[in-house]
């Protein structure tokens, strides 16, 4: 299917809202914002390729944190040999690549066996990277000259822009349809002439592009890599936790998700620094409660219920 | 008239439990053929072993000539032969409209359509089943009879020259089963399409059916016209005596 | 069959809620006067929230004391009561460089101490640069650092490749002449095996058992026990708290009779003395060069004395000396030059600084006045046994387990 | 020194399998993914700590204690959300929902403790002394860990063997649907599987804390080994469990006498993943139990 021409609205809308935060915020808040707004924009890519697995497929990955890391270790293996943007194109194709190799397999199994499967996955990388480096004697590197706080803001703006676009792409193409329909019944969707194997698989490769991207990006912010950083689960963690809350069927929930616990996170930690991770946590347990299909999905449905009794003797939305 | 789908002495064993032994008929392009049998008789299992489901122990599938059996459920899918699940599998987190499509994008075709192309044939098939009201409804909500429309709808969606229906009027009211018939014959009239059948009404199946294959514990036991196969002894004792 | 440490824990909380009382006490009635702001953040949740309770409680006992003797001294101006703004970095660098960044613009902090651990001072490092805002470095042991080539921080403790060589004299001066080698697969620790192996290998001290392992480690069977095959005559455990109270409790297992037995990070910490006590610590050796018994530095005893009565538990010998001798650093630094940021980096990276361990002085980003050493519990209190001239005790072999 | 190994693992495998068994009963019962787990068994080692620190209360009473409170708090947790969470979402989104609501329970418990009680490890010494036969040479607490192990999983297992409920909870980790219109109280085999599950978690960090240090954050690495467990032993699967925490253990240290320590995760994911690929259900799972 190509794309409906109603892409052409949403994608030049992540455009110039990508054109505006890129050169417009810088110029607005201090370096601590732009710090903020880094870490911010990071997340919104790193949420929005995790949904093209896990949000349409409904294969609920725990392993995400294996791309990022395997991205900054091959950024940082490649620092200083290859040009800049070189280095983060390999950083991303290596993860892709990365999730082509492990998917195969790893998508034959479903349900909670695949989500503990790929924790164990990325906990395997994480201690096959670990090993590799002290038997390199290495403990830790460092990056010196790289990029400038705003300079990789909007590189992050740039990858988070080119996430949405992935992700809305995927989501409303013949490909989402597909993977949607991988999700809502495997069998049916195979029986429906689905190449279900192609298409998981694809998908997972597709979803671990960014990531790698996003791990050189984060080791550059520091200027330095050890692997037990680059690859915690807590990452993997949240990343789902964002999506959940804002719901994972479309790019707009984790859109969602991923400016809600950064922007509550960062509210509370300013306000309350002793207590705000217990807040935080209180909220989520709340939202989940409340809003089992996420904020989106959840607003979605609070304001169709609303139009529908706006306009009585309509029947559907 | 060509033979569009032949079976070849099929058999599936399960374990040491023979679940279809020796089966072997054909079907001929635009029949519709109904399969009968008592529960257990074999016939879930016999689709499964058309639609790639399953991979039979010995024997030949041949759709269009060519050997399909042991293929993977999309490739058949793709050549041609559309399905239904006896317990209903819409995808019930899609509206209907997407159900439909998805069938439209994946099925037997030469080339990907365009989005355009997607929603008028979405459109057209929808309107075919009645089920163009609902649309925009979640697959989830409607009641069995939309599901059972709906997954024909899909079947049908993907273009098959073969649809294989697995029990559609099962659980529907008189009234519902009736509507169904009077769907697939139009369905028939209009498409041509080449129908297997399984349904336990038998009075749907004599109006339906141009021929009927009867199974009894995963062998075949008759094949015949309708009118002819109901009154084979053979049938009669197999059948009722396992309804009875 | 149970001993126990009640007085210790029970007391804790009183003595901290009295200190939280005293601490907002003085900070209504320093009102007055504007507080000099002071930026920093800690690990507090993350992995490295087990670790940096001794950090951050020597940077407040080192503000309330300030505090109670008036304020900080300022020249050319009236001495101000110190504020802390501090934060949670959650164990995370990238986190750490943010809010320093927040504290530089936002909060507007007059001064900055140091984060906790080598990894978030080098992230810091560029930032500090920047602004040229200097930071007096602490919890921070690595050359790399050094390859950051920042002019506006300073490492607080020795790098390894000074380090190594230290410890490998103090093993030739006991005679030892075989060692095996356990190191955890983190950075600081790996970082120290790159730097002693050579140096063994110079000594002639013959290299046994040598493993790695990983921070997941929950059971050290089969590594002490080739330690033990291996029959060596020291352990030379490059290990963080947990792992080395593991150590010990295997080693108490399998009865390792070896006569130094040497852990990294540990000993020195309060837990320690709680799961183990007699002899059991009697003779474990760690890192670290400074004991309040060592009466050359006049302030060590009273700063040992002064973290009890208000933490209830002594300090670390290594890392609450230190982040409390980066503030006395800052502290004389601010009373000489007052809290220009660039008479402040001049004065740092110039002067001779008198603290509790004795004075330091910076020569690039190194503290080059302080010798490493070695500390080995005898008594059940910590003594400096190397180097030779701020020893306190001189070496006993460690005898066995109770 | 092999005795000695495979004791030791027995004895670590032993904790893994507690922690497993128990976590099993909330994960293939209501398909809650309980990433709060090892938190659980924090709560329990600080009551432990505090109870013997503070009251001279000795861990063996703390062994009632501990699970009594978490018991309470998993009681407490089903009645005022997961009741109404599973009523109201339903397949997969179980998971994920669950995933979110224990990943802020997490949060709240484990930096509530580190907020009372500061970061800073803490430890006491019981049972500490040390018991040699056969060549094996171990600290008391370890051989007590063993005990209370054993004992609490024959006590499980028992009453699902034995007992009519413990039917009723059997045949519910098999089949959901189908239990509910046999008519099995599905409310009562939840509330068993959350206050069961939560009091054994609960009990796990009592034994724990008499040789490892207790902090805020010492949960998470159990609650890891515990889902790689219950995988490995096949979800829902009580014996799959026992039998997968001993492998972990075993593997730990036996495998890595053979490997090298430093191969630990390696050798315990690897062993995990090999598993998996031969075995899509688990060692001891039904196919299509998922």
């Amino acid at each position: 299917m190509k794309a409906p021409s109603w892409f052409a609205g949403p994608i030049g809308g992540a455009l110039v809202v990508a054109l505006l935060a890129a050169f417009v915020v810088p110029g607005m808040a201090g370096d601590y914002g732009i710090e903020f707004a880094t870490t911010l924009v990071l997340w919104i890519a790193l949420v929005q390729s995790w949904v093209i697995l896990s949000g349409y497929t409904g294969y609920v990955s725990l392993g995400h944190a294996a791309f990022v890391g395997a991205g900054a270790y091959v950024f940082i293996l490649t620092w200083g040999a290859v040009p800049f943007w070189f280095g983060l194109v390999a950083a991303g194709f290596t993860s892709g690549l990365l999730a082509l190799i492990v998917g195969g397999p790893c998508l034959r199994v479903r349900g909670p066996y695949f989500v503990i499967l790929t924790l164990g996955v990325a906990e395997f990388v994480k201690y096959a990277v670990i090993n590799i480096e002290a038997s390199l004697g290495k403990f830790g590197r460092l990056m010196i000259g790289t990029p400038e706080p705003v300079d990789i803001y909007r590189m992050a703006v740039g990858l988070a822009a080119i996430a949405f676009v992935m992700a809305l792409v995927a989501r409303y193409s013949r490909f989402g349809v597909g993977l949607r329909a991988i999700r809502e019944n495997e069998v049916a969707a195979e029986m429906t002439g689905i190449r279900v194997r192609w298409l998981k698989v694809g998908a997972f490769g597709l979803s671990a592009l960014v990531p790698g991207v996003v791990g050189a990006l984060m080791i550059c912010r520091t200027g330095y890599f050890e692997p037990l950083q680059m690859f915690s689960p807590q990452l993997s963690l949240t990343i789902i936790t964002m999506c959940v809350a804002g719901g994972s069927d479309n790019p707009w929930g984790p859109l969602i998700g991923a400016l809600f616990l950064n922007i509550l996170s960062e509210l509370l930690w300013d306000s309350a620094p002793e207590l705000y991770t217990v807040i935080l946590g209180v909220v989520l347990v709340f939202v989940v409660l409340r809003m089992p299909e996420g904020i989106y999905g959840t607003a979605v449905k609070r304001l169709a219920r609303r139009s529908r009794k706006a306009v009585p003797g309509e029947t559907t939305p | 008239m060509t033979a569009l789908l032949e079976v070849e002495a099929v058999g599936k064993v399960f374990g040491g439990l023979v679940a279809v032994s020796d089966v072997s008929f054909t079907l001929a392009q635009g029949e519709i053929v109904g399969l009968m049998g008592a529960n257990g008789a074999g016939k879930t299992t016999l689709f499964n072993l058309i639609s790639g489901a399953m991979a039979p122990t010995s024997g030949r599938v041949r759709f269009e000539g060519c050997a399909i059996e042991g293929r993977r459920p999309d490739e058949i899918c793709r050549r041609g032969i559309g399905r239904t699940f006896q317990i209903v599998k819409p995808f019930p987190g899609m509206t209907v409209a997407e159900n439909v499509a998805v069938g439209v994008l994946y099925g037997a075709r030469r080339r990907t359509p365009s989005a355009r192309e997607v929603a008028a044939e979405t459109d057209a098939v929808l309107a075919e089943m009645g089920l163009s009201a609902m649309r925009d409804k979640l697959a989830g909500e409607l009641t069995l009879a939309g599901r059972k429309r709906l997954e024909v709808a899909r079947a049908l969606a993907s273009r098959p020259k073969l649809l294989m229906l697995d029990e559609v009027m099962a659980g529907l009211t008189p009234i519902e089963a009736a509507g169904a018939l009077d769907m697939l014959r139009q369905v028939h009239e209009t498409r041509g399409t080449t129908m297997l059948v399984v349904e336990h009404n038998l009075r749907a199946m004599m109006q339906l059916c141009q021929r009927i294959v009867v199974m009894h514990h995963g062998e075949k036991i008759g094949e015949g016209p309708p009118e002819v196969v109901i009154r084979d002894e053979k049938v009669i004792q197999a059948y009722l005596g396992a309804q009875a | 069959m149970g001993t126990k440490n009640r007085k210790i824990t029970r007391r804790t909380v009183l003595a901290g809620a009295a200190a939280t009382g005293a601490s907002f006490a003085i900070h209504r009635r320093a009102r007055a006067v504007e507080p000099v702001k002071i930026g920093f953040t800690m690990p507090k949740t993350g992995y490295l929230g087990v670790a940096c309770p001794v950090a951050y409680q020597a940077y407040e006992l080192w503000r309330d004391q300030v505090n109670a003797a008036g304020g900080l001294k300022i020249a050319g101006s009236e001495p101000r009561p110190i504020e802390f703004i501090s934060y949670d970095d959650q164990s995370e660098p990238s986190k750490t460089v943010q809010i320093y960044q927040k504290m530089i613009t936002q909060d507007k902090v007059d001064l900055l101490l140091s984060p906790y651990g080598t990894p978030f001072h080098l992230a810091l490092g560029p930032v500090a640069e920047r602004h040229k805002f200097p930071i007096v470095g602490s919890t921070s042991n690595s050359t790399l650092l050094r390859d950051l080539g920042v002019k506006y921080m300073w490492a607080g403790q020795q790098a390894p490749d000074v380090y190594a060589p230290e410890m490998v004299k103090f093993m030739q001066s006991v005679g030892i002449d075989s060692a095996s080698m356990l190191t955890l697969q983190l950075p600081a620790s790996l970082e120290f095996k790159k730097f002693l192996t050579p140096e063994l290998e110079k000594a002639g001290i013959r290299l046994d058992a040598n493993d790695e392992y990983p921070n997941s480690i929950t059971d050290m069977t089969a590594m002490v026990g080739s330690v033990k095959a291996a029959g060596s005559k020291a352990v030379l455990g490059l290990s963080y708290p947990l792992d080395s109270a593991l150590y010990v409790k295997t080693a108490r297992e399998m009865k390792i009779d070896v006569p130094m037995q040497l852990l990294f990070i540990g000993p020195a910490l309060p837990f320690f003395s709680q799961q183990y006590t007699g002899a059991d610590l009697e003779g474990l050796m760690t890192i670290g060069e400074w004991s309040p018994s060592q009466t050359a530095w006049p302030k060590a005893k009273p700063f040992y004395d002064a973290y009890m009565a208000k933490w209830n538990e002594k300090p670390d010998y290594l890392d609450s000396v230190i982040s409390y001798a980066s503030c006395e650093i800052l502290e004389q630094a601010v009373a000489k030059v007052g809290l220009d940021h660039e008479k402040l980096r001049e004065v740092i990276s110039t002067d001779t600084f008198d603290t509790i361990k004795g004075p330091i002085k910076f020569d690039g980003n190194d503290n080059v006045a302080t010798k490493p050493g070695l500390l080995q519990v005898q008594n059940g209190e910590l003594e400096i046994v190397w180097p030779k001239e701020i020893a306190t005790a001189t070496f006993k072999p460690k005898q066995g387990w109770s | 020194m092999i005795a000695q190994l495979v004791f030791v693992g027995l004895t670590t495998g032993a904790i893994y399998a507690l922690i497993a068994v128990s976590l099993n009963l909330i994960y293939g019962t209501m398909r809650l993914l309980n990433i709060g787990h090892g938190d659980m068994a924090m709560v329990g080692a600080y009551i432990s700590f505090w109870l013997f620190t503070l009251a001279d209360v000795p861990p063996y009473v703390s062994f009632l204690i501990a699970p009594a409170v978490s018991g309470l708090f998993g009681l407490l947790l089903y009645r005022g959300m997961f009741a109404g969470l599973l009523r109201r979402v339903q397949g997969d989104a179980v998971e994920g929902s669950s995933l979110l609501v224990f990943f802020g329970i997490s949060m709240v418990v484990q930096n509530s403790a580190s907020l009372l009680f500061s970061g800073t490890p803490r430890a006491y010494r019981y049972f500490d002394g040390i018991v040699e036969f056969g060549g094996i040479a171990v600290t008391e607490s370890r051989l007590v860990a063993l005990a209370v192990a054993v004992v609490a999983i024959g006590a499980v297992l028992a009453f699902l063997k034995f007992s009519i409920w413990g039917l009723g909870v059997r045949a519910l980790i098999q089949n959901r649907a189908a239990s509910a219109i046999v008519g099995i109280n599905v409310d009562f085999a939840f509330t068993f599987a959350s206050v069961v599950g939560f009091a054994l978690a609960g009990l796990a960090g009592a034994v724990i804390s008499m040789y490892q240090a207790v902090t805020p954050f010492m949960g998470g690495p159990y609650t890891t080994v515990g889902f790689v467990v219950i995988i490995l032993g096949g979800l829902g699967n009580i014996n799959g469990a026992i039998i997968g925490g001993l492998v972990v253990g075993l593997l730990e240290t036996a495998g890595i006498a053979l490997t090298g320590p430093n191969f630990r995760d390696l050798l315990i994911y690897g062993v995990f993943i090999a598993v998996l690929m031969l075995r899509p259900q688990g060692l001891f799972g039904r196919k299509g139990a998922h």
